[in-house]
């Protein structure tokens, strides 16, 4: 098997998660290749959490249930608390260290990398695109798609009434690139 | 020497568990208001919950009581069961519109009709609260759901039912009652309600109903105070408060 | 004043019907996030003494978050 | 076991004071043919036998009313015929999910659809299988007289108590409409503690009980269905079946209900003659009487299945002796009236294969 | 065929669109996790379509409108999820017996009772054994992609035209819920006088149709269910399926829908290993790929079935190829989260034999 | 020139057919005012017949109308399925008390309520014909039917169902009239009704409704006259005939 | 009287609602069963001349069975 | 196989053909015997025939639903056109011949027995026992049972509330017995 990325994708509701999730796929659709998506649905939404999995391929994907995934982005202190026992060996962990103490994450097993989202969108002008920044880092760190490729694809996801918001959000997933081109890895 | 007395003393049947409910949802309320009655009367060790369908589904979380979960709408079916094989306890079923008011429409009428003795509380809150807020029986026109996404259309869909003033037309309906919980004087009146609603069962006078006018705030993409605000101005006027039927009352409204 | 509100702040959700129904109206939006992400409501200490222990707050709120408290001295007051 | 006259009634009244020898006091009914005499005589004798009788609105609301009584631990039952079954659909799937112990009765009929009112065995695959929806199973019973129509409902109770679970007397119009002398009987040691353990009554002293098949937890619905089918192997045990006349047969013939006892009579007339045939009429369906079949199998028999249906009790006829033998089949067509002479020619040709 | 670009959509939306592209123009819904985005979308688009959209008052109103509309020849659906298609099953029986095509889409998710909201198999012997009462099948299809909900929800509709006959699709919340590319496209050819020769539109000119399945005079029911049996035989010629690896494998793997999809990936894993085995995915449940399975036993293979579900298309395997093998059988527990390592291990054993 | 003139036309929509109904039913009658209201109207040729479970499940084999058979109790929503695929075409139920008012309360409200631009003819003889006289929710308190041996009993049973009344006060209802065919006067009055609930269904004004009190001479045990006369002396007094709605007139009783 | 009334015998199922309605009283229940083994109704021929042609009693037969014929020459007889 | 016998028993509703099937067939019990009796049921009643069918053996019954009745018991016409084609070769045939004219029947096929029961009954006073001087008739005809062991059964079928009435019931049986033993067969 040669190219494979998945994610789990956390945080509350009103956090964007789905919204990123959605972008990632399409952005793997648009580069051709295969890709799941599935959403938490339901009651279980109700007010808590909300997280969905994403699966990025050039082989045929089995399974757009992911038990043991190989990347995370979490967005709040509970998902990080469900997801990161998960998280395989070694596996990528972007974390929104906005909310989130990095000092609770297994820094030794997993790669951690703690970025401040909220700041980082905040700085930007815009604190609800903190889910861009994150997804930004994310796909700097495992190096899934171009970031090129992720932004090009904004305007399958944005609804055509909030498309004057497209270079913002693509600015933000540069942001979050950028900040793991010069942070690195938390240690 | 002053001594602190505690003034909100929260029925002990009232279980010391957080809800599942959303913010601003009056589900709580509601079950609270339950708790309050049945404690009140000593009714709480004798007593069967037939929960229902929909977000309460979790209800027996909250209430601490010998309980049943129905199949959508049945409640009152199951209810009737109940009743029957122990006539000697007091029964009441908890249900939402959608449960209440569309599938399980013929459960209820005939339940009233036959004058089970039985207690329903009827918590409606305009919308399928629990599979995301699809349109319900009792959605306003013009209400904007996942299924009507361009509002309630009158021509294609009718109006909003008002099941309260159908049970009371029914011969077998001891009490039956619309209230709201969105203003403390409507939650005193709602508290009223519903211990009388449990009193005519204790009585054995026959069927007895409190409708619950309730939020979505969720569904209704609203702010818990918005939606609040919602049952004053758009709720009460389509759905008036007050007795649709008193069989111990001189008059009826 | 000898009345006093205790909230118990990881059930509250923030839905600020409490700040409606309070007829002094201390309650207020705190700056706080419960565990749960809510962000919870408050009665700083000053305004506290403003409290008439009618537990409106309490009737309102749709969650069993609050707890009302009034001195005994004060006869006749608590229902 | 007190043994008084024999009394000449239908199956349909037989199964009614079956149920009221078992302590039944609940029914909850909803008129269909060829079932009507059943509500009719509950109507007056659940109520004098100080029990309750409601005629609900419909079949769905039967079935709920059933879970509710039946969830207090209290004896009770429901009965219907093909069409009004399948409206029970989701209320079984939900008793068994919440392990409650309610009797059902399907005196069925022509199908599908409003089909006819005349017999038929069509509701085989929705009674054993399981109609409704998940990985449930309702015991099954299928008597072949008048009297096992008494006796099983009597068994049907015990059945459901001891597993918590729905029992189904699966019937059909021959056995529920036929008169037959019927020596009654009242089963004498029942538990007056039955249902006391779990049964919904007001949580005095203690913590409150739930009935409910809602497992939304990380592998709670895995748990309940670990339990429900450890609960189904316990069932085995219960296997029943006539045999007839097996041991020197060359061909088994298997039939259930009214072709069982029926073709027995075929079968008789055929050893008359000299043929090596024998009958095997499962009286549960539900545990199946695989095993027995299977041992049957192992000897060397050939099989031919006989239903009055188009072909659904044959499949775990050949499920059960997949390894060594097959089943040939036999349909009594829906719609017409079964006789012994009916199945001479299709046995015979079978029996020389 | 029109080829616009893939879209990115979740397998319900997949199911609305293949019904529109079929030409669908009555959809009959309730709301139910995990199907709600079928109705929500339809609420809009089928309008759009010039069609229509009604929120039924229940399932069991669904089902039923469902047979009115279809009855007149119009393409329409229904769709819901576990607990609402046991509701239907009275309806689904009156349209499979008054030979009524309706598309019936079933998200199936854990039972029994209100079970959870989680994936799913176990509604197979409800869709394929037959849930409702009497001798009837419906045509039962198990998309096991975005893509082939999409695909198989245009040919359910060709299929129910062809034969008169209810079609389901058996879904559930994996093939639901998940979003997958899909191509979408348009059938071409579309026979604009389907349903002229028998749809309800008012006796003009000609003797009135009746739609019904009422058969009263002797012998009629079975003129009927003879009728209806022969139809089910010229269906077999609708069998379809995937074959993965199939040639040289040693152990077959049998499953469908979603865990077909599922065990691909655990059967290219054990092949890179260099484990001979292969996969049989039904697409049509019923008919079942019976035949190919005996071929496949008949060349020497052993066979594993693997479902979401305690056992139950286990059962078509092993009759399919009773006569020379047998299959095993794994569960994926209901209530759990299927992934392609979980059944690693019992293949392989399977495989050790 | 005397030439004679035949005063009785039977509509040809009515089919040659002896009927199996029993001497004195009023099904019959109630066949024949649906066939001269679409005879008049000229909608035969139109219209599609959902026929329903109970004695009238033949009524294709008296009237010449495209029809289909549904489910016991679920007529209105087949009709509401038949209704939206074919809405140039005119769409009837015809339903009895058993069928209408018990199984298949939730589709008749539901149907009404959306206001389905279609006719219900429901025949309310106040038992189950069909199935051999069981007690039906429209069965009068004290009246002796197969499940009510001692006569139906309000406290266990309720009291009967007033559907007319019901319906009436359902948003999407255009016209509802309850009328019997006991007397010349009140066929008249029946023919009246029928007819104009098929002309406001031509209107598209909505769901129109008929209930026709109606003997079953079988199962009250009478000889036809004595049912006949039972329609006056006891079904009227509870089942009072009239317009209960019509969205076109001026005042409503 | 130019007015004439015809059964069709075999369809009549003797229930005798038309002899209430008929103003004039000349339905009677005859002596004869019919194959259905219905006892029918009748008018004798005597009788028969009384009859205004009003159909009352068409009317009111559930069953079909009566045919009511009017001379034309009665002007505005008819309905 | 030793005693057997069967009748379908068909007339109009109200002709008492149920009452005296049932009453065969507790006679049957009552000396002994299994007996099976099933009626036609539900709709198929309303208004028209009426009929019932009974087994009586003294071994096992197999069917209690008859498709070639050894005997037939008719109280009017169309139950003679429905049911005389299915009655055996030389089965045995009790007309009801107040109200069917013997000349329909297939006499040299069958052994037919024209049995006036309606004047028979009402010559005892009360025609409502003409089905109780049939089934006398064909107890006699067919030897099942003594016509006494019926007439003790009487007492099973009729209720405590007519229970004067069963000697006149009793009568009925006796004077259709008699019948047959004075007049024979219809040839
Ligand atoms: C037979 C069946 N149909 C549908 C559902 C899905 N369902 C769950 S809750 C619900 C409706 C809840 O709405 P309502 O009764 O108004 O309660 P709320 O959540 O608004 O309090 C539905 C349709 C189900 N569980 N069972
Ligand atoms: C689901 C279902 N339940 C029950 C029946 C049996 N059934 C046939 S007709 C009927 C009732 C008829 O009563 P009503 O509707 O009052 O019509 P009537 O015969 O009195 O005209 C019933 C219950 C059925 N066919 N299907
Ligand atoms: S979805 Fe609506 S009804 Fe359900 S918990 Fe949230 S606010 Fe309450
Ligand atoms: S008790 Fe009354 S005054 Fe005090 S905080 Fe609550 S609402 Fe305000
Ligand atoms: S009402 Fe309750 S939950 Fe809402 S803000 Fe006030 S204390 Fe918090
Ligand atoms: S049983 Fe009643 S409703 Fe049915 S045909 Fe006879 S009289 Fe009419
Ligand atoms: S037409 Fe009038 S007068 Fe003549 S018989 Fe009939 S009812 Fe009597
Ligand atoms: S009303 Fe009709 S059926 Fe009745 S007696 Fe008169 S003619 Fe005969
Ligand atoms: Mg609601
Ligand atoms: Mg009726």
């Amino acid at each position: 098997m040669s190219m494979y990325q998945d994610a789990i994708i956390a945080g509350f509701g009103g956090q964007g998660v789905m919204l990123i999730g959605n972008l990632l796929a399409y952005a793997g659709m648009d580069a051709g290749l295969n890709v799941t998506y599935i959403p938490v649905y339901g009651p279980e939404m109700r007010g808590g959490t909300a997280n969905c999995t994403v699966v990025v391929s050039d082989d045929v994907i089995g399974s757009p249930i992911i038990r043991s995934p190989v990347s995370l982005i979490i967005m709040n202190g509970p998902s990080l608390d469900k997801f990161q026992p998960m998280l395989q060996d070694n596996g990528i962990l972007i974390l929104n260290s906005s909310l989130i103490d990095p000092a609770q994450t297994e820094k030794n097993r997993v790669q951690v990398f703690a970025v401040p989202v909220n700041e980082i969108a905040d700085s930007l002008g815009n604190t609800r695109m903190a889910n861009m920044v994150a997804l930004g880092a994310y796909v700097q760190a495992t190096g899934v798609l171009p970031v090129k490729r992720v932004q090009d694809s904004l305007v399958s996801v944005i609804s055509a009434h909030y498309s004057h918001m497209i270079p913002k959000n693509a600015e933000a997933l540069q942001a979050g690139a950028d900040y793991v081109v010069q942070h690195g890895r938390y240690a | 020497m002053t001594q602190e007395l505690r003034v909100t003393n929260y029925p002990q049947v009232l279980t010391d568990r957080p809800t599942h409910y959303c913010p601003g949802c009056h589900h709580g309320t509601a079950h609270r208001l339950v708790a309050e009655a049945l404690t009140d009367l000593g009714l709480v060790e004798n007593t069967i919950l037939v929960g229902s369908i929909g977000c309460s589904v979790f209800i027996y979380n909250y209430l601490s009581l010998d309980a049943i979960e129905s199949p959508h709408g049945r409640a009152p079916a199951v209810a009737t069961g109940i009743k029957r094989a122990r006539p000697d306890k007091i029964v009441f079923t908890y249900q939402g519109d959608g449960d209440l008011a569309s599938i399980g429409m013929a459960e209820i009428m005939h339940c009233a009709n036959r004058g089970e003795n039985i207690t329903t509380i009827f918590v409606n809150n305009t919308v399928y609260g629990m599979t995301g807020g699809q349109m319900a029986p009792t959605t306003l026109v013009g209400q904007k759901t996942t299924t009507s996404p361009s509002g309630r259309s009158q021509e294609d869909t009718g109006s909003a039912i008002r099941m309260t003033e159908i049970i009371a037309s029914l011969g077998g309906v001891a009490y039956a009652e619309r209230v709201a919980v969105n203003t403390i004087k409507n939650i005193k009146k709602a508290q009223k309600a519903v211990r009388k609603a449990f009193e005519y069962q204790v009585k054995g006078l026959g069927f007895s109903f409190v409708e619950v006018l309730a939020t979505c705030p969720t569904n209704w993409h609203m702010t818990p105070l918005a939606a609040n605000k919602r049952i004053e101005t758009e709720m009460i006027p389509y759905f008036p408060l007050g007795t649709y039927k008193d069989v111990l009352a001189k008059e009826e409204k | 004043m000898p009345s006093r509100v205790e909230f118990r702040e990881d059930r509250c959700k923030g839905c600020l019907l409490c700040t409606e129904v309070c007829p002094t109206g201390i309650i207020q939006q705190s700056s706080r996030f419960n565990q749960k992400g809510y962000k919870v409501v408050e009665i700083t200490a000053e305004m506290m003494s403003e409290c008439k222990g009618c537990a409106f707050c309490a009737m309102m709120c749709p969650d069993f978050v609050i707890n009302v408290f009034k001195s005994e001295s004060e006869k006749g007051g608590a229902a | 076991m007190s043994q008084p006259d024999r009394i000449f009634i239908k199956g349909n009244e037989a199964i009614a004071r079956g149920a009221l020898a078992a302590g039944a006091k609940c029914f909850f009914g909803y008129p269909i043919t060829p079932q009507n005499d059943i509500p009719e005589f509950m109507s007056q004798a659940i109520v004098d036998a100080g029990g309750q009788f409601v005629q609900a609105e419909s079949e769905v609301a039967a079935a709920n009313m059933l879970l509710g009584a039946a969830a207090c631990g209290i004896r009770s039952l429901t009965s219907s015929s093909s069409p009004g079954i399948s409206l029970k659909q989701e209320a079984l799937s939900y008793m068994a999910g919440s392990e409650v112990p309610g009797v059902i009765v399907n005196v069925s009929r022509g199908g599908p659809g409003l089909g006819d009112i005349g017999p038929s065995q069509a509701d085989y695959f929705q009674s054993v299988k399981g109609g409704g929806h998940g990985d449930y199973k309702l015991l099954v019973l299928a008597p072949g007289t008048v009297q096992e129509a008494y006796d099983l409902t009597i068994k049907a109770f015990d059945l459901a108590f001891k597993y918590r679970n729905p029992v189904m007397i699966l019937a059909d119009a021959i056995i529920g409409q036929m008169k037959e002398p019927v020596v009654p009987w009242t089963p004498e040691h029942r538990d007056p503690n039955e249902g006391r353990t779990w049964g919904l009554v007001g949580a005095k002293d203690r913590a409150p009980r739930l009935v409910k098949s809602l497992f939304l937890e990380d592998g709670a619905l895995a748990g309940q269905n670990l339990k429900l089918q450890a609960k189904y192997k316990r069932m085995q045990s219960e296997v029943d079946q006539e045999l007839f006349l097996t041991d020197d047969a060359e061909l088994i013939v298997v039939a259930f209900g009214s072709i069982g006892r029926i073709v027995k009579s075929t079968v008789r007339k055929l050893r008359a003659q000299g043929k090596k045939v024998g009958l095997v009429r499962p009286i549960t369906l539900f545990p199946f009487p695989a095993d027995v079949l299977l041992g049957l199998a192992k000897q060397g028999k050939r099989f031919i299945t006989i239903e009055h249906n188009m072909g659904q009790m044959v499949e775990d006829v050949r499920l059960a002796i997949r390894t060594v033998a097959d089943s040939d089949f036999y349909a009594q067509l829906p719609g017409t009236l079964p006789t012994p002479d009916d199945f001479e020619e299709p046995i015979l040709k079978a029996l020389e294969g």
